[in-house]
């Protein structure tokens, strides 16, 4: 796409690029992508008490229609592989969350010898929050930190200075 | 054969009847949702029991410098650095930094903490963009160790921060324990 | 519709002479584009969104409502996003056909709206077949749906595509023999003909006229919902089973035809069962205006369908799915034999009492206020029974 | 019927196939003969006396001079329960399955294999089940070393604190 | 005249939403119907009986929690007694009190999280939130216990690590009377739901001595008709103490044995639960939570065994000392395990449906099947 990136700062597209912003971060749909001890808070985060699904965030189970892999639990070595693959499925923009401190770095689970420690050895990790498991309204306030990223990225502008995160750059 | 049909049918329609009474009498109810980051009354920290086991924080002033925490932590994410400073003959902490990011939250740092210094807070807000930035460094420089002192002179300022400290501390106090027979009468 | 824009002719607004096909066709064509973009999509995309806080409230949660006042912008959002989504085409897929299917879905899914008796004039053909027309148009769903299950090249989404053409196939009989007492007591199929048939008092609709056509209105609902892939019918997209089943391969623009067609056909849904058993758009003679008139029987219509739409979401939010196999024989053993008991009963009704009897209305209008109150009943006695204390502080 | 008693009969049923028993343990355990054990547990759990109808655990044991083999028996109608070893040399050991005897020792044989690395002989489907296929060694082993990586994926992560070093 | 058919090779899993966490399952299948299911599982083996040798007695007990994050109180309780039968220490009737009371608590959540996915599993998301909903409310009594939602810690070597915190008997006995309104609301929404019932009888049929023969334990096991409790049958803690009954399947709705027994067994045992807590509430000691263990505990040499009554059933915990500080050898024994090995033999001629309603009604959970 040569217009990615390449267009200067107008009203007009300053004002799309806000629009576009606007539409992603209000309608994230994360992918249902339980590990471990943190899917059962990711579960609650969808559930009546945070109910995630305020910001427009839907849970999917297909990787095809979601924007957002929330990595929750430990990552196996043998799970590795999969997950690889299933962002590999996802359109673009697509974007990471690490939830816990097992996907943040391997954790409590560094000493094992089937874990891969932190899924940023694997995946380009957006936000990581930090819990063991976090709670409901600490994944909450890390997807709001989620959207303030998206609304700081361009689209159609230049991005100042490096290019921004989730844009395609074409020289 | 007859029975087994309409019978079939009418349990049907029965159990879906009541389904959806009880479905409907959630529409009049009031959800159950804290609408976390804004619309709260209170900060949800504030509401959290004395107890929950978020962010690790360490008062400093009070802290000993006896790394019982660094020995405990079963995952090695707390770093201690002590060493004596030869003038003083005191302890000088360098280095107190805990990776939150590893920290697996189990409570046993602050166990055998004997003023209550390092302790879990109820915060849970940490999310962030990089893990560089979840180390929290509590020692910017070098700082002496707290020493409890003999008498009954301890400096005013701290007190409220050991008060705190050691109400910590007492939540593991081992015999005797709560008394609930007591506090209902 | 043709008698307003003849009438619109006849009194010279397009001079003297004009061309009248052209000017039907213009007609037909603005008429068109205002109901696909201005009301079939919108009403999609806001039925999602309705269907979201309804169904969040029966889960005791709020539902989407940050983006723009109470929410209400979620489903603009939601589709704006899908339009600027990367367009995925699985590698292995067949290509043509993955393209193609989702633009079959929206077929289906726009064709019956040139039907729709929305008013007494505000109808863009009132075909002498209009119902047949209708029920036969929404079956073309499952064309669609089977070629975007077998062209994703993947299993789940071929389990769901296969699922869905049995399902669409079966249900359509007991559809169509439910809608055979409503034909056989008006003698016409054309949508306004049923319509007028009947009078704006629930005694004149015909789901009270009878206890055969009563029953027939239900078995059409369960069927329609079955064809709509609503729960518990909802086996082509278990999402616990088969991941998204035929949509699994989809995204972007394409999920969001899958998805607009789905939540767009519980107005067709609805507007069938309106038709057929709930008087239409029939509304007291108040005003010799026919705007105001039109206006008035155009939110009759929209209450009574979007009623339907609400108590769609509403089964959707308590009832489980069923297997594939108890799907089958929900309908074969169930609906078909009923639906027959149904068609015969209203014939031997109509053969007893030609012109219809005048007390059966009323009992029937008696049973139903009954069920009514007793479910009221129901329901606050477990409103009573719960603890909102115990919600309205979280921490105990 | 205790630990002792069991011996005893199994004892006089099996002779010298059995070899000892650890009263003092705070579970008594029988050891056993490692080719004698698939005939001993048919014994328990057929004897109507035992009537062993469950094996309830089964577990490999790595002692660095051998591993042994754990089999707990239970029987639900006697409400008791008695524990059998195997000792098997270290490398290559080796022992009769037990899946003919009770179907639950499919998959803890499995476990063991895969764990442990005992081989069990007549195993209807003796793969690894915990660890990736192409896994080296059995990490259950007290001398197991863990791999640098694995498929690209390195398994060693650096502390992100830096421990100052302290002033002498 | 016979149809030539094929046979279709699935893969469900590691990740699909109806593996509760990660399992997979190769399916071969004739269209809807099932010729076998092979589990795969290892996708969440995290090696914690290996780490138990890196970080001794004490700090194992974190990791416990991880073993079974559902119920991991008596993950806790069976590494503590396990610890305490090596080194003889005696526990203080409180603190086996208050163990008793984390414990029910926990096995309410679980029960309820496992009916709440079976729910979801058959299509029905609203008792799923429903029980999500009960959850968080014993979370948050179980917060105020021991500061965590999920991986308490809460169980030390000896007792208990925090005593019960003031007014905290009021408030859980407030949500006792709570809880049992609710739960007669959730069994009419879904439990005695005909297309729910329909969906769960007489799917994967479990003779009890086809369950014993496989090692199935706990709910699965009583969902068989066979009545066994490890708190009943071989007492341990204060348990001897309460009144409660073992309920056991009924073959109220299909063959005994069938997923809606083993499904209204954990309903059943969800009011049991509030039984004994109610009891538990009352009868209460007063005296301390925690016998006085040695920060550096060191065990003598020998090796024993222990058996919980967890949410999943029987635990066996299994664990050897050399007299060093760290534990020579821990095993774990789980009922979810066990339950795996079954799945093959149980998926033959069922539909693709009908394999999410019997993985849902073993109530299996990920890391307690690869620890």
């Amino acid at each position: 796409m040569p217009l990615l990136n390449t267009l200067p700062d107008y009203v007009l597209t300053t004002k799309t690029d806000e629009l576009i912003n606007w539409m992603r971060k209000s309608s994230i749909w994360y992918m249902l992508f339980g590990l471990a001890c943190c899917a059962i808070e990711l579960m609650h985060t969808g559930g009546p008490r945070a109910d995630i699904e305020r910001f427009g965030a839907t849970p999917r189970a297909s990787a095809r229609q979601s924007d957002l892999m929330i990595v929750a639990g430990t990552l196996t070595l043998k799970m590795a592989l999969r997950t690889r693959l299933l962002y590999d499925q996802m359109p673009d923009p697509k974007y990471v969350i690490s939830m816990g401190s097992c996907s943040n770095c391997g954790g409590l689970f560094q000493l094992a010898y089937s874990v891969c420690d932190g899924v940023d050895k694997i995946l380009p990790v957006d936000v990581y929050v930090p819990g063991c498991p976090p709670r409901p309204e600490a994944l909450t306030e890390g997807l709001l930190k989620l959207q303030e990223k998206i609304m700081n990225e361009r689209w159609l502008t230049r991005a100042n200075g490096k290019p921004a995160n989730g844009a395609v750059l074409e020289a | 054969m007859a029975t087994g049909y309409f019978g079939n049918i009418k349990d049907a329609v029965t159990s879906i009847f009541e389904g959806l009474a009880v479905t409907a009498s959630h529409l009049i109810r009031k959800p159950y949702t804290v609408q976390y980051p804004d619309r709260v009354p209170v900060r949800i920290q504030d509401t959290l029991p004395f107890r929950y086991r978020g962010i690790l924080e360490v008062d400093l002033d009070i802290c000993t410098g006896c790394l019982a925490c660094e020995r405990a932590c079963p995952i090695d994410c707390i770093v201690i650095v002590v060493e004596k400073d030869k003038q003083t003959r005191q302890m000088l902490i360098s280095q107190f930094d805990i990776d939150i990011a590893k920290c697996m939250y189990c409570g046993l740092c602050s166990e055998p903490c004997p003023t209550g210094s390092i302790h879990h807070t109820t915060e849970f807000e940490g999310a962030d963009f990089s893990l560089e930035s979840m180390i929290r460094r509590f020692v910017p420089e070098p700082i002496y160790a707290y020493k409890p002192s003999k008498g009954p002179e301890t400096d005013p300022r701290i007190i409220p921060i050991l008060n705190r400290g050691m109400r910590y501390v007492n939540e593991f106090a081992q015999p005797g324990g709560d008394k609930p027979a007591a506090e209902e009468a | 519709m043709q008698t307003l824009v003849d009438n619109l002719i006849a009194s010279g607004m397009f001079g003297a002479h004009p061309p009248r096909d052209v000017i039907y066709g213009l007609f037909i064509f603005i008429f068109s584009l205002v109901v696909f973009l201005g009301v079939a999509f919108p009403f999609a995309g806001i039925v999602s969104w309705v269907e979201r806080r309804v169904w969040a409230r029966m889960q005791s949660r709020c539902g989407p409502n940050r983006v723009g006042p109470n929410g209400f912008l979620q489903w603009l959002a939601d589709g704006l996003k899908h339009v600027c989504k990367e367009d995925l085409i699985p590698a292995e897929s067949d290509e043509t056909l993955f393209k193609m299917a989702p633009y079959l879905v929206i077929l289906a899914f726009t064709l019956p709206w040139a039907v729709m008796p929305f008013s007494s004039s505000l109808i863009l053909a009132d075909l002498n077949v209009g119902i047949l027309y209708m029920t036969s148009v929404t079956a073309l769903t499952v064309v669609g749906v089977l070629m975007a299950g077998w062209a994703s090249n993947d299993k789940w989404s071929l389990i769901g595509g296969i699922r869905s053409a049995a399902q669409i196939v079966s249900y359509e009989i007991p559809a169509g023999l439910s809608i055979f007492p409503v034909v056989l007591m008006t003698g016409t199929l054309s949508m306004q003909g049923i319509i007028n048939a009947q009078g704006w008092a629930p005694w004149t609709w015909f789901a009270f006229s009878n206890p055969f056509t009563f029953i027939a209105a239900n078995v059409l609902y369960i069927s329609a919902l079955a064809e709509g892939n609503r729960t518990p019918f909802d086996l082509p997209e278990a999402e616990s089973e088969l991941v998204a089943g035929f949509a699994t391969e989809y995204s972007g623009m394409r999920y969001l035809f899958f998805f607009a067609a789905e939540w767009g056909n519980l107005f067709i849904i609805g507007a069938i069962i309106t038709t057929l058993f709930l008087g239409g758009w029939k509304f007291p003679h108040v005003s010799n205006n026919p705007v105001v008139m039109n206006v008035l029987e155009l939110i009759t219509f929209n209450v009574k369908v979007l009623f339907l739409v609400f108590v769609s979401m509403w089964v959707r939010g308590t009832l489980p799915r069923v297997r594939i196999d108890q799907l089958m024989s929900l309908c074969w053993k169930y609906l078909v034999p009923i639906s027959f008991v149904d068609m015969i009963g209203t014939a031997l009704w109509l053969a007893i009492w030609p012109q219809g009897n005048s007390i059966a209305p009323w009992i029937m209008m008696a049973l139903f206020a009954a069920i009514i109150v007793i479910f009221l009943g129901r329901v606050l006695h477990y409103f009573r029974r719960s603890r909102m204390e115990l919600y309205l502080s979280p921490t105990i | 019927m205790d630990a002792l008693a069991t011996y005893q009969r199994v004892k006089e049923r099996f002779g010298d196939r059995i070899l000892e028993i650890n009263e003092k343990a705070h579970d008594p355990f029988v050891v056993v003969e490692p080719s004698a054990i698939v005939e001993v547990c048919r014994f328990l759990r057929d004897d109507p006396e035992f009537a062993m109808n469950c094996l309830s655990n089964q577990i490999g044991v790595d002692y660095k001079d051998r591993i042994e083999v754990v089999y707990e028996l239970y029987s639900y109608s006697k409400r008791y329960g008695v524990t059998l070893k195997v000792k098997l040399p270290r490398d290559n050991p080796s022992v009769a399955t037990m899946e003919t005897v009770w179907k639950s020792a499919n998959w803890m044989e499995r476990e063991i294999f895969d764990l442990i690395g005992v081989t069990f002989e007549g195993h209807s489907d003796l793969r690894r089940i915990l660890m990736p296929e192409d896994w080296p060694g059995h990490p259950q082993r007290k001398d197991f070393v863990e791999p640098m990586e694995y498929h690209g994926i390195s398994t060693v992560r650096e502390s992100p604190i830096i421990r100052l070093e302290a002033k002498k | 005249m016979s149809i030539r058919t094929e046979e279709m090779t699935l893969n469900m899993g590691p990740q699909h939403p109806s593996t509760h966490g990660v399992l997979r399952f190769v399916i071969k299948a004739d269209g809807e119907v099932m010729r076998e299911a092979i589990p795969d599982v290892g996708y969440l083996h995290r090696s914690i009986e290996k780490i138990a040798e890196k970080v001794g007695y004490h700090g194992f007990m974190p990791y416990t929690d991880r073993v079974d994050y559902v119920c991991a109180m008596f993950t806790n309780q069976g590494w503590g007694m396990a610890c305490e039968r090596l080194g003889g220490i005696e526990v203080p009737r409180r603190g086996e009190y208050c163990r008793v009371i984390a414990a029910e608590f926990n096995r309410i959540a679980s029960h309820l999280l496992s009916v709440g996915t079976m729910g979801m599993d058959i299509g029905a998301m609203t008792p799923f939130t429903h029980a999500i909903r009960e959850r968080e409310m014993i979370n948050d009594l179980i917060e105020e216990l021991c500061g965590a939602r999920l991986t308490f810690n809460y169980m030390r070597i000896g007792g208990v690590a925090w005593d019960l915190p003031p007014g905290w008997r009021e408030k859980a006995l407030a949500y006792l009377d709570h809880f049992d309104p609710i739960w007669d609301e959730y069994n009419a929404l879904i439990s005695y739901n005909k297309i729910y019932v329909e969906r769960l009888a007489n799917v994967g049929v479990i003779s009890a001595e086809e369950a014993i023969d496989y090692n199935l334990v706990g709910p699965n096991l009583r969902g068989c008709g066979f009545k066994w409790d490890i708190r009943k049958d071989i007492p341990y803690s204060v348990y001897p103490e309460f009144e409660f009954d073992v309920p056991v399947g009924r073959g109220e709705y299909g063959t005994l044995g069938d997923a809606m027994d083993r499904y209204m067994v954990r309903i059943r045992e969800m009011r049991e639960s509030s039984r004994i807590l109610r009891q538990a509430l009352r009868q209460i000691p007063d005296g301390p939570v925690l016998a006085k263990v040695p920060r550096n505990f060191k065990p003598k040499a020998g090796e024993c065994q222990i058996r919980v009554e967890s949410a999943r059933g029987d635990m066996g915990w299994y664990a050897v000392s050399d007299g060093s500080g760290y534990p020579w050898r821990v095993h774990v024994r789980t009922g979810s395990f066990a339950a795996m090995g079954i799945i093959n033999k149980l998926s033959r001629g069922l539909m693709i449906a009908d394999l999410v309603t019997l993985i849902a009604s073993l109530d299996v959970i990920a890391p307690e099947i690869d620890r």
